[in-house]
């Protein structure tokens, strides 16, 4: 049970989490949040597993994958932002419509 | 030490025309237009280029890089990827000239660039042969579809834009997690050596699970479709057509692809897929009834793509037995689907703009104006219901053939159904073009390239009917349904 | 089996138990700005736990972007959110949402639990010691022009994705324009302390991002990590009150904002002329492109972060955004 | 794909062409409308005049199209489908004469004879299909470019009658979609072929399923052919303007599903196997009940477009009983009434239309002495009754007696006896008509009368019914010129069911 593995199920439980947190929310900002801490969860699970080498370095190509992955959340976590900024200028809440009421 | 076993150009200028003319639009916002539908002619040509190399030579493959398939990135296009970029030229050149109308100077410079970044994001999914870089082309795509979506602003927009990234976004991070497990397990992200090197492990079958629960969610299958009606109905009338006709099938052409390669020892199992066999069978049947029961003609035909993808995911019980047979019909159902349900939300966008509305209680004032726009809702009627002569009425005799012949009474019966069921809606509409309709007082007149553009995007859909043999032989090109070998 | 101390054993629990407990406050605090700030610890940690798995490139991309210009860009977000709230009282109450009813508050627990135990079944069952493409990596490093393997990686090896990846930032920035918006304004005068910080503190991270920029070749660092550096300078400077001037806001701006893919497209062209590959660098001059990829990427990355930063659209909006 | 190839190609492009063109057609283009109408008429019955001396002399005229890996469109000239073909033609020809007379100064006419021309076009596709998958293409076209003609008036009832119209009509297409899928996955071919069908090859594994095929196909026919329990839109559809009503029942649907009946009995099953099978025994039951039920229906009907809608439901019925009684002589019967029935009933409803757009007639009620007034009509109209009676001159009458000849031949007598019950009814229905016409002093008024000055009416208006009304004469009296309807049915008996 080295450390990639024990990193590797902290991961799978920060996935979890996070998948609890985007469900149960109502509130954009904390489903935003939700999916932030899952990006992170998934890079530890992919970056941790990487390193089952022993003493040899790790390998890099999960490296370069996990630091695309960052650069890729931060700008959806960005738009995520914007749109949630313009839907609460529009509607008032922070939070996704409910659709079942017919708009105009 | 290049593996380049073509030197022609076609593939990767369909990834840096769209890309260049993309950022160069966002540079000179001015020239937008002008740039944006020269780059998509580009593009069509260069997939018309492809198709008649691969014609002669086979599969194209391509390492970006030079480097080779565990360590660098392919390209890889076989029969089932270039009918994806032939629908996807299809209908983003339709869509183009389309858009050149619709918009006005604020909006086309917005426009352009996001549409000529989704069009890329889209020609690199298909051509793409590394699940990884498929997953950056997911994000890719799902941003700009987004703020595509974004574009007509209001509370509406919004709201179904917010829905579709959140949807969008938990898809691809489960399908990130599948291709983290995959990678672990087998040392590559190349679907070509996974395939090799899967067996029916439980990593593979988390990453079946996880993998499989992204691209239902992304390609909006029964239970996880409530994204895409407020999506693609709130949307402008030129990106609902994309989303309906190419983006929804982005994801399915990724599950089929996975399906068929890297999933290969496990689908023998009967479980997986008679459960995609149910919700597809669940989806034509709560979509078509969905559909019917809406008041607003996009969300009618929103629903409508809900029911034809069930339609789609019908060939996975199928294809146990028939194999070939049902995976064409699916093909050939995405294809006409795609043609079909572009030129049913461009004839609504017209309708939307000349009336000023689409309810459709009171929608014959407005149709009656509209000749090009009524018949290019009927000829596309025609191809969503089945009824020949159309795309559609191939697919379904192929689907229907495939599961007479495995005795699968039950899917035949949703076929069946299905085709009454979107006759019913379908007709709904097309009922009032014939009522006597005195004129819409204010209303603003529809420019001719909009009409002709759903027109003749339906007429596409309505020839496909008589394309059957060509089409479906190009989709052969290196044997992407695995026919060679007839699986027990 | 490395030789594991119980101290090593003993961080690296504390550690994991850190961001899990991090994690569940950060999502169930009631107090939004105290969950952002606990968000921002928990990116902290996580670059801790990059530190622990040898990926130093990795835990620089956290600190910068994962960890602060997230941060940057929720707090940006919630300011815009509750515009009304004096500095001291930032608490902002937003509830949390309770499911109704006893099964469906039980049932996604369960459901998740039952996913995280197979998860965690499937993740033990991977073999313990494998290499994964460290052998190829490693084999390709002389002839990819650069020393350091994960910038190998990212720029040779599978340049074609970050060529994509930047073309997402790129776009990120365009549905944030095409959204517009409001734009992160700033009603008092900068405090003494916040100016005299950001004329310091600018140009030196100026400089940062360029040593980063060039020991990427051969040591942890490269162009994600210095145009984040780059962007927190932006941030610094957008936070201190100054707004880029309009003259600067037409096509010079997005010109350097798509430098970064602009230049990746160019070469790629150019190289798919000569080599007849997409993306294949001639080993000879494959240090020296890597490097001007390296740069045009850094100033657009930098610009692009603050802008999303910024937010809003371009003022000078006479149709030329 | 020498020139006798191209031939069933240019009679469906001599009207899909000329259609395709008047849709585009502005409205008050109404010259360059009539003249691109009756040049495609023309053009069409000349090119079916030259096929069929020659396939009279033996050749053939096919064409083959790929449709599907496996299966292809196949347009064929036997002498089965020039039969068809050839009432289309002609019929066609006077429709359109009418229907320019009839539709004068009415609003989206292009739309009509747009949908009118797309209309013919499938029904001369549905006859010179050679596979059943052709046959299944042109028969739904047929369905959709008949359910703008139905509702072209726009009303609220002619929208209803369209809604109840496609109800059936799209569910029959769906059964008979399911059952040629299946019958193309059992028997691997759909290619009509005469003397026997294509099924003998299938061994008795299939037998549960061939049934089920042969009742899907017969139902999914049925529909259009008004058969008993799904002739339910055709009364509705009377809300059409006449020309329409005249080409639904005369030509255009109903025959297309009583060719469709006979179609799978002759060329898919063959009579034999269908006999072994034991399905023609139900369908000649459905047959004489639609025929007793209809004609029973017809009595009670004031209005008088409703009850020649009846009589048609309990007319087409006769080819499916022809069929039905698996004889040569029956088949003779049922095939040749396929035209005479076609001739008959257009005139009445040609007469019907008269009434209604000179005097305002719609109603049985209203018609006393309306012989007088407008005598050419009613001889028309009585010649048409006494057809449809199958009083001797006239060419029900030759239907009839073979019909009668054929049940003996095959001893089932039972069919004597609804031929007669049918015809009593016939006189029933039909005979106070002609008694108010003509014996009856006319009422103080007409309705709403339109006067043409000496002429009862429009010329338009008069000649199509009085035409037709001869030709259903001449196809009784002339019976042993060689081009005559009953000389061709024998041919086709001869050459397509039995050797002599």
């Amino acid at each position: 049970m080295s450390a990639s593995f024990l990193y590797a199920l902290v991961g799978i439980g920060l996935f979890s989490l996070s998948l609890y947190g985007l469900i149960v929310h109502a509130h954009l900002l904390r489903k935003i949040l939700a999916l932030n801490v899952m990006g992170s969860s998934i890079f530890l699970v992919l970056v941790a597993l990487a390193k089952r080498t022993n003493e040899a370095p790790p390998d890099a190509v999960p490296h370069a994958m996990v630091i695309t992955g960052i650069v890729v959340a931060v700008s959806a976590t960005a738009l995520a932002l914007t749109l949630m900024l313009k839907l609460t200028a529009e509607t008032g809440r922070a939070e996704l419509p409910d659709d079942q009421r017919e708009s105009h | 030490m290049g593996t380049a076993l073509t030197d022609s150009p076609w593939g990767v200028m369909l990834i840096l025309l769209p890309l260049a003319g993309g950022m160069i639009c966002f540079i000179w916002p001015r020239m937008a237009q002008v740039l944006g539908l020269v780059t998509v002619f580009s593009v069509a040509l260069s997939v018309v280029g492809l198709a008649w190399q691969m014609l002669d030579t086979g599969v194209y493959r391509h390492a970006v890089g030079g480097w080779g398939a565990p360590l660098g990135i392919d390209l890889y296009a076989d029969g089932l990827s270039l009918l994806m970029l032939l629908v996807t030229a299809m209908v983003g050149f339709a869509v183009s000239v389309y858009s050149a109308a619709f918009f006005e100077r604020e909006d086309a410079t917005r426009f352009w660039p996001l549409w000529l970044f989704l069009l890329a994001a889209l020609n690199a999914l298909f051509l793409s042969a590394d699940i990884f870089n498929i997953y950056v082309t997911f994000e890719l795509m799902g941003l700009a579809a987004v703020a595509l979506v974004a574009l007509a602003g209001g509370r509406d927009a919004l709201g179904g834009a917010m829905r579709y990234l959140l949807a969008a976004l938990l898809g691809s991070l489960a399908y990130l997690l599948g291709v983290a497990l995959l990678y672990h397990g087998f040392g590559t992200v190349d679907i070509a050596l996974l395939a090799e090197r899967v067996d029916a492990s439980p990593v593979v079958w988390a990453a079946l699970g996880l993998m499989g629960t992204g691209l239902l969610l992304k390609t909006a299958v029964f239970p996880l479709h409530f994204w895409l009606p407020p999506a693609h109905a709130h949307a402008p009338a030129p990106v609902s057509a994309l989303l309906s006709a190419l983006v929804v099938k982005a994801s399915f052409y990724i599950l089929l692809r996975l399906w068929l390669e890297v999933f290969e020892p496990l689908i023998g199992s009967e479980g997986v897929h008679t459960l995609l066999g149910l919700l597809g069978a669940m989806a034509v049947l709560w979509g078509s009834v969905q559909a019917l029961r809406q008041t607003r003609l996009k969300l009618l035909i929103a629903y409508s793509t809900v029911a034809q993808i069930g339609y789609m995911f019908l060939a996975f019980p199928l294809a146990a037995a028939a194999g070939v047979a049902a995976w064409n019909a699916a093909a050939y159902l995405a294809f006409s689907h795609a043609l079909a349900k572009a030129a049913m939300f461009l004839a609504a966008g017209n309708l939307l703009r000349f009336g000023g509305h689409d309810r459709i209680a009171d929608l014959d004032r407005v149709v009656q104006r509209l000749p090009l726009t009524a018949a290019a809702f009927a000829l596309a009627g025609v191809s969503i219901m089945g009824l020949p002569p159309s795309g559609g009425f191939i697919g379904k005799w192929l689907m229907l053939e495939a599961a007479l012949v495995q005795g699968r009474w039950d899917l035949v019966a949703v076929i069946i159904l299905g085709g009454l069921l979107a006759a019913a809606y379908i007709f709904k509409v097309l009922g009032y073009a014939f009522t006597q309709a005195d004129v819409v007082h204010e209303s603003r007149a529809v420019p001719a390239s909009m009409e002709w553009a759903a027109l003749l995007l339906a007429l596409g859909a309505v020839l496909l009917g008589f394309l059957a043999v060509p089409v479906l032989s190009l989709v052969g090109i290196g044997d992407p349904f695995g026919a060679s070998e007839i699986r027990p | 089996m490395e030789a594991l101390t119980l101290l090593a054993w003993m961080f690296d629990g504390l550690l994991g138990l850190g961001l899990l407990w991090l994690a569940w406050r950060a999502l169930t605090c009631p107090d939004l700005f105290r969950a952002i700030v606990l968000f921002i610890a928990f990116g902290l940690l996580m670059a801790l736990a990059w530190v622990r798995l040898d990926a130093p490139d990795v835990a620089l991309a956290e600190a910068a972007i994962g960890a602060g210009l997230t941060g940057a860009l929720l707090m940006a977000a919630l300011a815009k959110l509750h515009p009304t709230e004096t500095n001291d009282n930032l608490s902002v109450q937003a509830e949390i949402s309770r499911p109704k009813g006893r099964l469906l508050q039980w049932l996604p627990v369960v459901a998740l639990l039952l996913v995280s135990a197979g998860l965690g079944y499937v993740v033990l069952s991977l073999p313990p010691y494998v290499t994964g493409l460290s052998a190829e990596v490693a084999a390709n490093l002389k002839t990819s022009g650069v020393d350091n393997p994960v910038t190998a990686v990212l720029l040779n090896f599978r340049g074609y994705d970050t060529l994509l990846e930047m073309v997402v930032l790129l776009l990120a920035l365009l549905g944030v324009w095409s959204l517009g918006g409001t734009e992160l304004h700033r009603d008092t005068a900068p405090g003494i302390v916040l100016d005299t910080l950001a004329r310091v503190l600018v140009p030196l991270l100026i400089l940062v991002a360029a040593y980063l920029l060039w020991v990427g070749g051969h040591a942890p660092g490269g162009a994600f990590q210095a145009g984040a550096v780059l962007g927190a300078a932006g941030v610094l400077l957008l936070l201190a009150g100054w707004r880029p001037r309009v003259g600067l806001m037409a096509w010079p701006l997005r010109l350097m904002l798509v430098a970064g893919p602009g230049a990746f497209v160019i070469i790629a062209a150019l190289l798919y002329m000569i080599e007849g590959q997409l993306l294949e660098f001639p080993t000879a001059q494959a240090g020296i492109l890597i490097l001007v990829l390296e740069t045009a990427a850094t100033v657009s990355i930098g610009l692009t972060l603050a802008a999303l930063f910024l937010g809003g659209r371009p003022r000078n909006d006479k149709g030329l955004t | 794909m020498n020139w006798n190839s191209w031939l069933p190609l240019l009679v469906i492009l001599s009207s899909l062409l000329p259609g395709l063109i008047i849709f585009g057609l502005a409205e008050e283009r109404i010259r360059l409308r009539t003249v691109l109408n009756l040049a495609g008429a023309l053009v069409k019955l000349a090119l079916v005049g030259w096929m069929l001396w020659g396939v009279y002399h033996g050749h053939d005229y096919e064409m083959r199209l790929a449709l599907l890996p496996g299966i292809e469109l196949v347009l064929r000239a036997g002498p089965l489908s020039l039969l068809f073909v050839t009432l289309s033609a002609v019929l066609w020809l006077v429709t359109t004469v009418y229907a320019i007379g009839y539709l004068e100064g009415s609003p989206n006419r292009s739309r009509f004879f747009g949908f009118f021309s797309l209309c013919v076009t499938a029904t001369v596709g549905v006859a010179l299909s050679g596979n059943l998958i052709t046959f299944l293409l042109f028969y739904e076209l047929l369905t959709l470019a008949t359910y703008p003609l139905i509702v072209h008036r726009g009303t609220e009832t002619a929208r209803r009658a369209g809604r109840t119209y496609l109800a059936y009509t799209v569910f029959g297409g769906a059964l008979l979609l399911l059952g040629t899928v299946w019958l193309y996955t059992l028997s691997g071919t759909l290619e009509f072929t005469p003397q026997g069908g294509f099924l003998d090859g299938l061994g008795d594994e299939h037998r549960p399923a061939l049934m089920i095929i042969f009742a899907l196909l017969i139902v999914g026919f049925g529909v259009k052919a008004a058969l008993v329990p799904f002739h339910g839109w055709l009364p509705q559809a009377m809300v059409a303007p006449a020309p329409v009503s005249a080409l639904l029942h005369a030509v255009a649907v109903v025959k297309a599903g009583a060719f469709g009946i006979v179609r799978v009995v002759y060329d898919v099953f063959g009579v034999e196997f269908a006999v072994g099978l034991g399905v023609l025994g139900p369908l000649a039951w459905l047959a004489a009940i639609t025929i007793i039920y209809g004609s029973l229906r017809a009595l009670f009907q004031d209005d008088l477009k409703r009850r020649l809608a009846f009589s048609t439901i309990s007319q087409v019925s006769y080819i499916a009983l022809g069929v039905a009684i698996a004889g040569p002589i029956a088949t003779i019967g049922g095939v040749v009434h396929l035209v005479h029935q076609g001739l008959m009933k257009i005139t009445l409803f040609f007469c019907a239309g008269n009434l209604a757009e000179t005097l305002g007639i719609h109603k049985i009620s209203e018609m006393n002495g309306v012989g007088r007034r407008m005598p050419w009509t009613m001889v028309a109209f009585t010649i048409g009754a006494f057809g449809m009676i199958g009083a001797p001159p006239v060419a029900g009458f030759v239907t009839k007696w073979y019909l009668g000849l054929g049940a003996l031949e095959a001893d089932q007598a039972w069919v004597i006896l609804v031929l007669a019950g049918s015809s009593l009814l016939n006189a029933a229905y039909f005979l106070p008509i002609l008694h108010r016409a003509w014996f009856r002093a006319p009422s103080d008024a007409w309705p709403e009368e339109r006067d043409f000055g000496r002429k009862e009416t429009a010329w338009a208006l008069l000649l199509p019914p009085v035409l037709t009304a001869a030709l259903a004469l001449a196809a009784g009296l002339l019976v042993m010129l060689p081009f005559s309807p009953l000389e061709w049915a024998k041919l086709i008996a001869a050459q397509e069911f039995y050797l002599p």
